[in-house]
């Protein structure tokens, strides 16, 4: 369970938000809504223990998340809204070593067969520069399922795909918060989601 | 956690540490002023004539002491850096960025009159020795840490990046020295042997180190100067500023 | 007392540019410094200032 | 054993695979370290005598500036694209992940110039013996240059003018690989052998690939931050 309590958030001489508190228990999943600027991103990489916050506390089942780190990050998957993909080397490539670096080793096929349910036939050799926003989109989400991990933060997920990705993607969300997974996301699409906890900055 | 912990932390939080500087200035730029008084009345009145230097060794009252202070404030600065890295207070990130110009300051100075002492008694304004070309790597490395956080625009990313730098520093400038003197052995340049210091008579050694403890008071008035300023451009949002600061 | 007049004084035993460089060159940069911090601490009051006018 | 190394084994590969792929960028740094090496008798003048003693600190400059050149996009381009921040939220060691592109460096920018350091030597007129000893000390001293430079790369990582402020940072923490380096071989000219420089080169190495992966980690967590 991701507890967070009395979170808050600076950015220069600008306070984001104050004294944040929330709860997300197993099988559920967490919107973050607000306006541009808000703090959403913000808040997205000081759950995932990349920023600190000014003041308050993280915990995950119990322990503070940027005490024990590497126990908290095996149990997490953070897709930021940069790409995370490196432009010179192929989707394969890209899902094989950074998987690898994280301790993961994806076999080809695996990786093969993720891709290909993303509907990424034949774009597996290509290097990554040479696909669109959604299609990278695409490669960066097959990470979900080839990296097992309880929680999720996705920063932004659905955009740039199109209406079968995004069928596809939440059909995925759906199982990982049956399967006893939760999640947080944010985003700006309406989503086909079964009701979830909300907190809006 | 224990009462006299909880003390500490309180005065470690620059809302409360702004009115303790305040009333300490006063008392150090006293101190200042008369040692410095003291300092130069014997140093340059009272102290005899070096039997080998002449009048000239006289340089050696602001030279050793601005010296002393260069290596001694990089020291202070990594402690500060050491503190404010483990127990992540804000406070101690602002002594680190208070005390580097001021240390900056007395490398240039020790330099300066390093070069004007080193003229007329071996003939040159420069030479290879191993303190002298350490020295300058310390004014390197005060100038590479005050650029470092002046090139960073978030104030708690600079102080924890320049707390970084100032323990690397201190790490390295041991190893540097080391490695200057070894140089120098090697290559048996310019013979200047320091360590042979004129035996010196008290007078002497007192106007020292009254100077050295000029400084030292100067020093910390300066700094404390300087803390306040940056903690209130950093709070000025903050209500405690808008209430207290206006004196 | 070392010196017999002031000019000896100021003679400094023929090293009078060597010294007096040194101790000049110390006391200006020590002024220099004061006087950058009290500028520096005259613009935070004149900003203070113009936000408490502004409020 | 190999589970806990595999993450810095891919991190390795993975550095290694993007520098294949931009071959031009380890040509330059090649091609700049030869062209400086070469420039400086053209500065000095061609006596043989003179080349022969300023050829050590003449190679170690020129070694030095050139792994700066390939410091600034050590970490750079890995941030601007956010796969720095996925390698920080790995469940494996970030210090084995940063230590892994350090020796990915050290492979293409360092190892580079050590191999080709004897050739340019030879144009100093140096003999067979210290030639040796200047490619050994090439090769112990190079990777301190990675290893502190990637400290120097993670504070500046995504600051304004970081090129510059990179060099400021960096070139007086250089001091002693340089001062052991190029010493080593006019020890060895001197009549004092160069084991003494070479050991302490060595100690200095250890030292540094103690410590510098970690707090270039610590710099990067701030960075991220």
């Amino acid at each position: 369970m991701l507890s967070v309590s009395h979170l808050t958030c600076q950015r220069g001489e600008r306070v984001l938000f104050q004294d944040l508190s929330f709860e997300l228990p197993e099988s559920q999943w967490l919107q973050i809504a607000g306006a541009n600027g808000a703090g959403k991103t913000s808040l997205l990489r000081i759950l995932s223990g990349l920023s600190e916050p000014v003041d308050g506390r993280i915990t995950w089942n119990g322990s503070p998340v940027r005490e024990d780190r590497e126990a908290f990050h095996a149990d997490l998957l953070y897709l930021g809204h940069q790409g995370a993909l490196k432009e010179e080397l192929t989707p394969l490539e890209n899902l094989t070593l950074s998987l690898g670096m994280e301790g993961f080793n994806v076999s080809e096929d695996a990786a093969m067969q993720a891709l290909h349910q993303f509907g990424l036939h034949g774009r597996e050799h290509l290097p990554v520069r040479f696909l669109s926003a959604g299609q990278r989109r695409r490669v960066l989400l097959c990470r979900l399922l080839l990296r097992p991990a309880r929680l999720w933060i996705l920063d932004e997920p659905f955009t740039a795909l199109d209406v079968h990705a995004i069928g596809f993607l939440s059909r995925l969300i759906e199982t990982h918060l049956r399967e006893g997974g939760s999640a947080v996301l944010t985003s700006h699409q309406s989503m086909t989601l079964p009701p979830g906890l909300c907190v809006t900055l | 956690m224990n009462h006299s912990l909880v003390n500490w932390f309180k005065f470690a939080s620059p809302a409360s540490f702004y009115p303790l500087a305040g009333r300490l200035i006063p008392f150090f730029t006293a101190a200042a002023v008369l040692l410095l008084a003291a300092g130069l009345w014997l140093g340059l009145l009272v102290a005899p004539t070096d039997a080998q230097q002449g009048e000239g060794y006289r340089i050696i009252f602001v030279h050793v002491p601005a010296s002393w202070m260069s290596m001694f404030i990089y020291c202070v600065m990594a402690f500060w850096a050491a503190l404010g890295l483990s127990f992540n207070t804000r406070l101690s990130g602002m002594m680190t960025s208070a005390l580097a110009p001021t240390g900056a300051l007395f490398a240039f100075l020790s330099l300066w009159t390093g070069a004007l002492w080193g003229k007329p008694m071996w003939g040159a304004w420069w030479v290879w020795d191993a303190r002298l070309t350490s020295q300058l790597i310390l004014f390197f490395l005060y100038l590479g840490f005050i650029a470092l956080q002046a090139a960073i625009d978030d104030p708690r990313r600079a102080d924890k990046a320049g707390a970084i730098l100032a323990l690397v520093g201190v790490v390295n400038v041991p190893i540097i020295y080391f490695s200057v003197q070894w140089w120098n052995t090697l290559h048996q340049g310019a013979s200047v042997s320091m360590t042979k210091a004129p035996s010196m008579a008290h007078t002497m050694l007192l106007g020292m180190l009254l100077m050295a403890l000029a400084f030292w008071a100067y020093t910390i008035a300066v700094a404390l100067m300087r803390v306040r300023c940056i903690i209130l451009e950093r709070e000025l949002t903050s209500e405690w500023v808008k209430k207290n600061a206006m004196e | 007392m070392q010196w017999n007049s002031l000019s000896d004084f100021l003679a400094m035993g023929g090293y009078a540019f060597y010294v007096w460089g040194s101790f000049g060159a110390c006391a200006l940069g020590m002024v220099i410094e004061i006087v950058i911090l009290k500028q520096r601490r005259r613009a935070i009051m004149a900003r203070l200032s113009r936000k408490e006018l502004s409020q | 054993m190999s589970r806990f190394l595999s993450p810095f084994i891919q991190s390795v590969r993975r550095d290694l695979l993007l520098a294949a792929r931009h071959k031009t960028e380890i040509v330059t740094a090649l091609f700049f370290f030869v062209i400086v090496v070469n420039l400086l008798p053209l500065g000095i003048g061609p006596d043989p005598d003179l080349l022969r003693k300023i050829a050590p600190g003449a190679l170690w400059i020129s070694a030095l500036l050139a792994t700066l050149l390939g410091l600034q996009r050590l970490f750079a381009p890995d941030h601007a694209d956010g796969t720095l921040e996925q390698m920080a939220l790995s469940p494996q060691s970030f210090t084995l992940l940063v230590a892994g592109k350090i020796l990915a460096h050290w492979l293409v920018a360092g190892l580079p110039v050590v191999l080709i350091a004897p050739v340019l030597g030879l144009q100093f007129d140096l003999s067979g013996r210290s030639l040796l000893i200047l490619t050994v000390s090439l090769l112990l001293g190079t990777p301190i240059l990675s290893l502190i430079g990637a400290v120097g790369a993670a504070l500046t990582l995504g600051v304004r003018g970081s090129g510059a402020l990179l060099s400021l940072l960096i070139l007086p923490l250089y001091i002693p690989a340089l001062i052991f380096g190029a010493g080593a071989v006019e020890a060895d000219l001197a009549g004092l052998g160069p084991d003494g420089h070479l050991s302490l080169l060595a100690a200095l190495l250890v030292v540094s690939a103690f410590f510098a992966p970690w707090v270039a980690t610590v710099a990067l967590r701030v960075a991220l931050e």
